[in-house]
């Protein structure tokens, strides 16, 4: 099989037009998603069942469900309900973009929360019982000790996450937006020359990929400065 | 001899499974229609549409039988037998709306779609149109018919283009649709609908497209295709 | 509920795919994941490339792009492959089930071979000295201290893996398999009822995330059995 | 309180501690006045540990009473943060922050607990350094420290709170044999300028030399107090003899 | 072979060993009779673990000879496998396999390396557990026994391939300070039956009792070797004299 270079070359800046909407995809859903978590961990250690049950639960069900169903319940299924309809959050949820960010976050806020969790957990309880016969407060032990230990240790664990919201923002081209894969389905569609454009959009998200990895491999260098190289 | 199909199987009337997971259809009786007449075992394949051409060249099945309109661009990848079916296509919109989208002649007014979402499939012929005739309408690209409906009735859209004998059958006559109406007279220019809706099939099997062509001859000369399509609509549509 | 009369034995079929799915795609998955580990760990290059392109590439591309690619991809390649050894050859079928499980496992495994990495290089070195200085061979010391020392390590990680795996079995309704995503949306076609049937999906995915869960945690209490006594 | 209390720092009346069904501590009772210097030894899993966990109220003991200069540690929260105001701790894996430098691991308890100023809390800090002998690593990170130069900013951090008691949990036993002595060195210096210390150890030179009292424990008790003469020399009990054979028979 | 050399277990001769440009040994030579016990020690670092770990080709030494009964040490791994039968070694760190039980632990090695029956292998394993004074904890994990039983398990384990030398690499210093003499003890009735022995060690008691040679190494080099009166009582070096001072100050 000869692959069309010209094809090649003519859909690639195509593709790239829906770059931003990717971007806009990620980022936002991260911030918001990340946000979530931070709340879900709280709800989760805070030692009050009836904060810690409903955050469990939701965890338990958005990482128990794939996520293409998670955004057609969201997308398809929501505005089946009057209530929905009706409700504050229509204008959000009448739009595809709208729907995306929220089935994103919702997804994202579930896996990160679990990952701040082992961040905290893996913090080394010699530490928060010196810092505790040092006299610091509940607050200020896990302010001044346990989060910037646990940031550290989740940091390679949250790079593998974005990496995943990343390619799981293709998922938006089932409902209809025109992010980079819904670009490139629809020139499929057009061209009936799947391996050409496919094949260009692996390259693009493969370079988005390897800049998150490099970003967060430099932000990791950073923070781990204390940590002596040779252990 | 063993013939696939390809279809998506989520089209109806044309082509769709009912709740006992029976595959019928228009497009599923004429090719059952056809196997008979040249005596040959059917397979049916569901196949996504926008999948459909790219996966028959990639002989994931012979036929496609599943309301594909015979185009010029669609005739550079592929070949098609004669028609079966006329191909045309009709806006859904609200009833209320109020909507004046088409001059006395016919044509569409631009000025009027500014503003307003339309939704069509992915691929589809009608996708085609719009691009062409209406380059600034605000065109929303689906990957089923099914979710056209559905994102109308939310109100994510303002119309949808679709085949006008599906919408009927599947959604104006019910009690979803009960708000919308058509509101586009049958548009069914040669250049996008082509001559209608043939049997998809790849480049250089002359011989089979031969033998399809006759048994569509067969078909269309002894009334099965009229009774076809008595099954689903009270009209003939080849 | 109602709407659902008819469709059950549908969807009880569309599990038993997501079920044969899942478990070709597992024992693909552990088949990748260890050639790849065991190509990573390898001194030579020519494997260590080969493996870091192979997780390169699966783990920075959208799933469901690989999927797509592979879906039209496989059966064309196969017959150009094919063909180079027999010319008459005219088309080498993939049918869509061994397509959908190859692309998941090839994903999932690219994972895999990371955490069988990480497994086999967090066994302690010293009970590996130990096996040594005690005469076993390299093989030996392979079979019967690092495997089992690495599987206990492995386990939980590769029970997220297992997680991913039936939940991108969803995917497979992109490439028109007849799992229960796509009967769902076979059932809204005909019944007009998506939050209905979407959630149904969703539950049959939550029921198998439970099953998988249960059983790695009673394989980590086996594997973990020595460790009980001690505190 | 009567002049005569007063100098009493640590007293500990009767104190059970359970875990669960596993009772680790029982009815144990220590006085400690200012000024005095108590080694507890005894074998591993004896309650040492948790004895001085429960006076620093790391845990929380089950029955009876613990006193530090008069207050009694309960469950109210300003009392206990009052109390570890008083109490350092050293612990025998350091616990020095990993994120912090030498000098911020000093700042960071008298900037949050005492709200002194920044100026102030620097000051302090690199004086408590001098006192260990370590000023110079002042801007360094805890891990490019040697084991022995890590447990010395520990004892700088606590000493840093200008505590009236400082509580050691085994500080050399996680230490290369020779770095051990320069953590006693700066112990033995603590001990002469007379603070008060509890101090449980398996170094026996250490706790002939400088301790006051010697406190033994097996299973939960205290077996055996006596000044160090004593305790070394003639054991009164038979559980002590046979610990004492073992630790020093090598 | 003379018959004054068939006495010779060991022989290093010379040994360099680098890791990339640091040279971790540097000309060590080293003799060691059958039935002879010798104590290396010597500060951190100073080499005395790569030492050992190249008598038993855990590392590859860089160069100059080392011979073990004769055979010596080369890339030729038929030699290394047969060489390895003959040296057992006792880690700092026990190093059982977790997941095998006690007796699985000491049946291991005769199964793979010697292929002898279960049976025979069950039975020597007994035997060894016995003499290491623990054959109650058989079916035990590894996990459930104490540090000092784990090492006693450790040296039975080296003991079932019935080695004619075992080395030890810090056996006692991971032990708390109680089960330190249960594993010395171990060590000194090996040493009684005769058992060559390469022992690296702090435990200058166990040193001057048991030893015919005390080796000291420092930054690489054996700076000092003598019978351990003479090592303890009159070293020649100062490197030497400064070193046990820090060992035996506290
Ligand atoms: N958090 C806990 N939960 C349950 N049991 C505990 C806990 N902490 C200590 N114990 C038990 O209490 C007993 C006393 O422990 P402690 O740590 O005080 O001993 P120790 O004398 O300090 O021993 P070591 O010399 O090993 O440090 C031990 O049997 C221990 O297992
Ligand atoms: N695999 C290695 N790679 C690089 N350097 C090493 C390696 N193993 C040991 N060294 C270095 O060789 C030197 C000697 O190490 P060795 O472990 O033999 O010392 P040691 O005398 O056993 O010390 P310790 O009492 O701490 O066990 C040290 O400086 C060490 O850092
Ligand atoms: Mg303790
Ligand atoms: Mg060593």
């Amino acid at each position: 099989m000869i692959f069309d270079l010209e094809l090649i070359l003519d859909s690639i800046p195509q593709m790239l037009m829906g770059l931003g909407l990717t971007l806009q995809l990620l980022f936002l859903s991260l911030a918001l998603g990340t946000a979530l978590a931070i709340i879900l961990l709280l709800m989760r250690i805070s030692g009050r069942w009836v904060l810690a049950a409903p955050a469990m639960a939701y965890i338990y069900i958005f990482r128990g469900t794939p996520i293409l169903v998670q955004i057609f319940i969201i997308y398809y299924g929501l505005p089946q309900l009057e209530l929905v309809r009706e409700s504050i959050l229509w204008p959000i949820l009448r739009e595809p973009f709208g729907c995306a960010i929220v089935a994103l976050s919702l997804n994202t806020g579930a896996y990160v929360s679990e990952i701040f969790r082992g961040g905290v957990l893996g913090v080394d309880r010699g530490l928060k019982e010196a810092a505790s016969a040092l006299g610091l407060s509940a607050r200020q032990r896990f302010i001044y000790i346990t989060a910037p230990i646990a940031i550290r240790l989740s940091l390679p664990a949250y790079s593998n996450d974005v990496v995943s919201l990343m390619k799981s923002t293709a998922l938006a081209s089932t409902i209809t937006l025109l992010d980079m894969t819904g670009i490139a389905r629809t020139i499929v569609a057009e061209t009936y020359a799947p391996y050409e454009v496919f094949l260009s959009l692996m390259v693009i998200y493969l370079v988005l990929t390897w800049m998150i990895q490099r970003s967060f491999g430099w932000i990791e260098k950073r923070m781990s400065r204390h940590v002596r190289s040779e252990i | 001899e063993k013939l696939r199909v390809g279809m998506e199987c989520t089209y109806a009337p044309f082509n769709f499974k009912n709740e006992n997971g029976d595959l019928m259809g228009y497009d599923v009786d004429v090719a059952r229609g056809v196997a008979g007449l040249i005596g040959a075992d059917l397979e049916f394949v569901c196949q996504k549409w926008d999948g459909m051409i790219p996966a028959l060249l990639a002989n994931k099945f012979d036929l496609v039988v599943a309301s594909m309109s015979i185009t010029d661009k669609r005739l550079e990848k592929m070949d098609f037998s004669d028609t079966y079916r006329i191909s045309v296509g009709r806006l859904v919109g609200k009833k209320s709306a109020g909507l004046k989208l088409f001059d006395s002649t016919d044509k569409p007014i631009p000025a009027n779609f500014a503003d307003l979402k339309v939704g069509v499939e992915r691929a589809s012929t009608y996708a085609d149109w719009f691009k062409n005739e209406l380059p600034k309408a605000n065109v929303v690209l689906y990957d089923t018919n099914e979710s056209l409906y559905l994102d109308l009735v939310n109100g994510r859209t303002d119309m949808i283009m679709t085949n006008p004998m599906k919408a009927h059958l599947r959604f104006l006559s019910k009690e979803d649709g009960a708000g919308f109406e058509f509101v586009s007279p049958q548009i069914d220019e040669r250049k996008y609908f082509g001559i209608g809706v043939g049997i998809g099939l790849r480049k250089g099997n002359d011989e089979l497209k031969a033998r399809l062509n006759k048994a569509i001859k067969t078909l269309t000369d002894n009334g099965y295709l009229e009774s076809y399509a008595l099954k689903y609509f009270p009209f003939a549509i080849h | 509920m109602e709407v659902l009369t008819g469709w059950w034995d549908d969807f009880f079929w569309g599990s038993l795919v997501v079920v044969k799915l899942f478990f070709v795609a597992l024992i693909l998955t552990v088949l990748f994941g260890l050639i790849g580990s065991a190509a990573k760990l390898s001194k030579n290059r020519v494997a260590n490339a080969i493996a870091n392109g192979y997780t390169i590439v699966f783990r920075g591309t959208p799933e469901i792009l690989v999927l797509l690619l592979f879906y039209f991809g496989s059966a064309i390649a196969l017959t150009a492959l094919a063909q180079v050894f027999d010319p008459d050859v005219k088309f080498v079928d993939f049918p869509p089930f061994w397509a959908g499980s190859l692309a998941i496992a090839l994903i999932i495994g690219s994972y895999a071979t990371e955490t069988f990495r990480g497994a086999f290089l967090g066994v302690d070195s010293g009970q590996i000295e130990a096996a040594r200085a005690l005469g076993l061979s390299n093989l030996q010391t392979f079979i019967y201290v690092r495997i089992p020392a690495m599987w206990r390590l492995a386990l939980p990680p590769f029970g997220n893996h297992m997680l991913s795996l039936i939940k991108d079995t969803a995917l497979v309704a992109i490439i028109g398999l007849e799992e229960t995503l796509f009967v769902a949306e076979q059932a809204i076609g005909y019944t007009a009822k998506p939050f209905t049937l979407y959630l149904v999906v969703g539950a049959i995915y939550l029921g198998f995330s439970t099953i998988i869960t249960l059983t790695v945690m009673l394989c980590e209490k086996y594997a973990n059995r020595h460790l009980e006594i001690a505190k | 309180m009567s002049d005569n209390q007063q100098d009493v720092i640590v007293q500990v009346e009767n104190v059970d501690k359970f875990f669960g069904d596993f009772q680790a501590l029982k009815a144990v009772n220590l006085t400690v006045a200012r000024g005095e210097r108590v080694v507890v030894c005894g074998p591993s899993g004896s309650g040492k540990s948790t004895l001085i966990r429960c006076i620093n109220r790391l845990e929380a003991h089950s029955s009876g009473r613990i006193l530090i200069n008069g207050h009694e540690l309960t469950d109210d929260v300003k009392d206990i943060d009052a109390v570890r105001r008083e109490v350092g701790m050293v612990f025998q894996s350091f616990n020095l922050f990993p994120h912090l430098t030498v000098i911020e691991n000093l700042m960071l308890a008298p900037k949050l607990v005492r709200k002194t100023s920044k100026t102030e809390n620097r000051e302090l800090a690199m004086e408590m350094l001098a006192r260990v002998k370590i000023q110079d690593q002042a801007e360094k990170w805890p891990s490019a420290l040697s084991g022995g130069q890590q447990q010395r900013v520990a004892i700088a951090r606590a000493l840093c709170m200008n505590p009236e008691v400082i509580l050691f949990d085994e500080p050399t036993s996680a230490l290369d044999p020779e770095m051990i002595s320069e953590v006693l060195d700066v112990m033995i210096d603590l001990a002469k300028e007379g603070m008060t210390m509890i101090c449980v150890t398996h170094e026996m030179g250490f706790a002939r030399s400088v301790a006051d009292k010697v406190v033994f424990m097996d299973q939960g008790e205290i077996v055996e107090t006596g000044p160090p003469a004593t305790f070394f020399d003639s054991p009164k009990s038979d559980r002590t003899r046979l610990f004492l054979q073992q630790i020093l028979s090598h």
